[in-house]
């Protein structure tokens, strides 16, 4: 792990305000995505930043996030 | 409560990250301060003006 | 040093009395808000739109005072006999004050609840604001000032502990939790002065049919006078939690003490003379007091700056202490593990942008955009509905076990719960403030009219309905994880190895703060001042244009709704038609 | 007292930000000439509305060129007259004054909103520049059936509109 679990947690818990307004920001750069697209685009990030941070830490030494 | 690395006292500390982290929120107000006065209010109709005459 | 249960057992009794009367107050005001919000928001309607009107007053009534007031009585006693290592001078009086509180609150609900049932000629569907000319049963107002002479005896108190510590303790500064709470008290007195008068005069005569009638715009400029100083009622005791253990919780120290003290005494002078800003919109108050109102309300943002400054530096200390580097990077060195922790600091984020939406309504002319819409509801579910409510749940986490002697029954739940609160209310907020952006309207049992529809720039209305129950149903899951937690807790075995009941010490400590900071008369003297330049032109306008009673119009109690409906809807028809 | 230097900072930035909140209303107020409610309008019994002469009969007046009048009664729950109806390319005021407790006068979607008061009227003028239709509603709670509360501002194109008793 590179962050821990609760970590982990609230980075995903942060992100969510961001995702829901991705689509409010997108738009006026007339960008626009549908509901579907930004829950695909969420689902997306989240797997990313799960896989990221399940990966073995370079520094295992310091326990981050505790 | 919590297992510390290292004290640090008053002097030797400098809140460089607190200033990082404020001066991207200021940003952030300042930005959407003024989209929200010039675009989104000053930009809408029916904006109420001062009695005529 | 030991845990508060040990150190004052008599006093950690009554801050558990008060704790589960904000607790219950807590369960019944969320299930009301998910009934509200599913009705709203048309997912689930069972009930009339009438009977919504009496759920959304019991959910502000229980919610903005009921759990907040009880609380933070709790706390404060937490930090007056904490901070000043003595108990209460007599515990029969504290008793008392407790008893009104409950009193009060008992009678209030008790109309507000007649107004389900209508076959009882007694209702008080009046929502928070009570507004004049829309009249509540006696029993309401009765209750509400019993309540408010609860919380005044309470600060009593609470002085006369300190006085008595003074004595003894002649050359030293008053410990940082006792200034808090003494600054807190003497505002709040001062503001509450407001609704008081504004009861005691004029809404509880006139509703025992003592006066006819009463000036509308008058009650309601002095129900402002305490209504908006009433938010930092509920606010304080969270930033004194921000500023008393999330350096604690962190690993660090408060950066400044002194700077504390500053922020304290600001909010003293500035937060009454500041609610007529609820009254941009008014007709009846001139241009210009709104002017000088606006001043003081946007002057009003610095004690919480300076608060966002002091309260991450102090964290940040932690997190270099714990290991932390980078500009960002010690943010991850910071205990996320700990819902006490995180539930604050999430609170903390949320307020953050609670900040922002309160700049706009404070905005005098932006106001036209924003004034009464759903925009209003979404700010306040981030102030008090999150800066303040998660604050007390995750700081109920460090609370419960001290004052009952047990451990906290899971904190994995409580980690979930405080998480579950910052996502459901990021979805139920963000939705809030965008329809009122598009026009829809706060208060209003279902936002759906016959004759136009709203009109979304991106998305649709659906959307944003579906975000909002959304949030709404994942908030009450929170609560109903916050109270599992603290019953489970509650009902556990007594426990010995209870960490220390303590508060974060500072880098910068009490001796750096000037001594003036101190003087708590002079600030009073200040904060009177204050008031009165910003209120006596303003009331002696009101009362000049339309007299003391007002220029006119009769009572409108909120009773026998459905049988005025159909007098009205007949009138309507014949209007019309 | 020491204060950090980055406090210090940080205390002018909020200063400023707090002046130019200010300044960015008063250019508001000042140089776009947006204007407040106020207290302009003498008070009036509400229960004598049939006596008032703007209000007996709610309606709309045409009061110079381009210049028209709104008399609007806020009552539970409707507004009088309903529909408003005035042409594009005007300067309306509204005056609203309410017949029982506290209402709003608020055209959705718009910047032009109102709380009524009883006892008191509510002044506020608009330019009015293209034809349509805007809601109108009552956002602040005023009895059981608050949510029927709701009226119509119909802008007619210039030339297709005729105002009831003007020849």
């Amino acid at each position: 792990m590179r962050i821990s679990r609760a970590g982990l947690l609230v980075v995903i818990a942060i992100m969510i305000p961001i995702l829901v307004e991705l689509r409010t920001v997108l738009a006026y750069f007339s960008v626009s995505i549908s509901v579907m697209e930004t829950v695909l685009i969420g689902a997306l990030a989240v797997g990313a930043l799960v896989l990221w941070a399940v990966f073995p830490s370079t520094d295992t030494n310091r326990p981050n996030g505790e | 409560m919590t297992e510390l690395e290292r004290e640090i006292g008053h002097d030797e500390y400098d809140p460089i990250g607190t200033l990082a982290l404020i001066a991207v929120y200021s940003a952030i107000l300042v930005v959407m301060w003024l989209f929200m006065y010039f675009v989104e209010f000053l930009g809408n109709d029916l904006t109420v003006v001062g009695v005529i005459g | 040093m030991s845990a508060y249960v040990d150190q004052f057992p008599a006093e950690a009794r009554i801050v558990r009395a008060a704790f589960w009367s904000s607790f219950i107050a807590l369960g019944v005001g969320g299930l009301l808000g998910l009934v509200q919000v599913l009705h709203r928001t048309d997912v689930v309607r069972f009930m009339s739109g009438a009977d919504y009107y009496t759920v959304l007053t019991l959910h502000g009534v229980l919610l903005a005072i009921t759990f907040t007031i009880f609380f933070l009585v709790g706390i404060f006693t937490w930090a007056i006999t904490t901070s000043l290592d003595r108990g209460l001078e007599n515990l029969r009086f504290t008793w008392l004050w407790y008893g009104l509180m409950s009193v009060g609150t008992v009678l209030a609900a008790i109309p507000i609840l007649a107004g389900f049932v209508g076959s009882v000629d007694m209702s008080a569907s009046v929502l928070f604001t009570f507004y004049a000319p829309m009249q509540a049963h006696p029993l309401f107002y009765l209750g509400l000032t019993i309540f408010v002479v609860g919380t005044w005896l309470a600060g009593a108190d609470w002085f006369r502990t300190w006085l008595v510590w003074k004595r003894e303790h002649p050359d030293e500064r008053i410990p940082l939790p006792t200034f808090m709470v003494l600054t807190t008290m003497l505002f709040w007195y001062l503001s509450s002065l407001g609704v008081a008068l504004s009861i005691l005069l004029f809404l509880l005569p006139w509703s025992l049919g003592i006066w006819e009638q009463v000036n509308a715009l008058l009650t309601r400029t002095l129900f402002w006078y305490f209504g908006h100083a009433v938010v930092y009622f509920w606010l304080m005791p969270a930033y004194m939690m921000w500023y008393l253990m999330l350096p604690k919780i962190s690993g660090g120290k408060l950066f400044s003490d002194p700077l504390a003290r500053v922020v304290f005494v600001l909010f003293l002078i500035l937060s009454t003379p500041t609610g007529i800003h609820h009254q941009y919109l008014d007709p009846g108050i001139a241009e210009g007091f709104k002017f000088i109102v606006m001043t003081n309300t946007f002057f009003l943002l610095l004690p919480s700056l300076l608060t966002a400054f002091t309260v991450v530096a102090s964290m940040e200390h932690g997190a270099r202490q714990r290991g932390g580097t980078g500009y960002f990077g010690w943010l991850k060195a910071l205990p996320w593990r700990d819902p006490i922790f995180t539930g604050m600091a999430l609170a903390g984020l949320m307020f953050a942008a609670a900040g922002f939406s309160g700049m706009i309504n404070a905005g005098m002319n932006i106001n036209y955009l924003v004034h009464n819409t759903f925009w209003v509801v979404g700010h306040f579910h981030l102030t008090v509905g999150t800066a303040v409510a998660l604050t007390f749940m995750a700081a109920s986490y460090w609370f419960i076990p001290q004052v009952t002697g047990k451990r906290l029954w899971n904190k994995s739940v409580a980690l979930w719960q405080v998480l579950l609160w910052f996502v459901g209310m990021t979805f139920m907020s963000n939705a809030m403030h965008r329809a009122g952006l598009l026009g829809v309207p706060r208060r209003t049992a279902e936002p759906q009219y016959a004759g136009f529809e709203f009109e979304a720039g991106l998305g649709s209305v659906a959307e944003l309905d579906a975000q909002i129950a959304l949030g709404g149903t994942l908030l009450f899951v929170s609560v109903v994880l916050f109270l599992a937690n603290v019953v489970m807790t509650a009902v556990g075995d007594r426990i010995d190895d209870l960490p220390d009941n303590e508060y974060a010490d500072t880098l910068s400590g009490a001796d750096d703060a000037p001594l003036v900071l101190d003087n708590l008369k002079l600030w009073t003297a200040i904060a009177v001042v204050l008031v009165i330049l910003a209120y006596t032109l303003p009331l002696l306008s009101i009362i000049d244009r339309g007299g003391v009673f007002g220029p006119g119009g009769g009572a409108f109690p909120m009773v026998a709704e459905s049988l005025r409906l159909v007098v009205v809807a007949a009138v309507d028809a014949g209007v019309i038609g | 007292m020491n204060i950090h230097t980055y406090e210090k900072l940080w205390l002018a930035a909020a200063m400023v930000l707090i002046v130019g909140f200010i300044a960015t209303i008063t250019y508001g107020s000042v140089g776009v000439g947006v204007a407040m409610i106020d207290d302009s309008e003498a008070t009036l019994d509400p229960n004598d509305l049939g006596e008032d002469e703007r209000f007996a009969e709610p309606r709309v007046e045409h009061v110079g060129d381009n210049e028209y009048e709104a008399y609007v009664v806020a009552r539970q729950f409707i507004f009088q007259p309903n529909p408003i109806e005035v042409p594009a390319g005007s300067t309306v005021t509204f005056y609203v004054t309410s017949a029982d407790v506290i209402h709003s006068f608020s055209i959705v979607g718009t910047n032009a909103n109102t709380m009524v008061i009883p006892g008191e009227v509510a002044t506020m003028t608009v330019e009015i520049d293209e034809p349509g239709e805007y809601g109108i509603l009552c956002n602040e709670y005023c009895g059981a059936g608050h949510h029927d509360m709701e009226g119509l501002l119909i802008v007619h194109p210039e030339d297709e509109f005729d105002l009831e008793g003007e020849e």
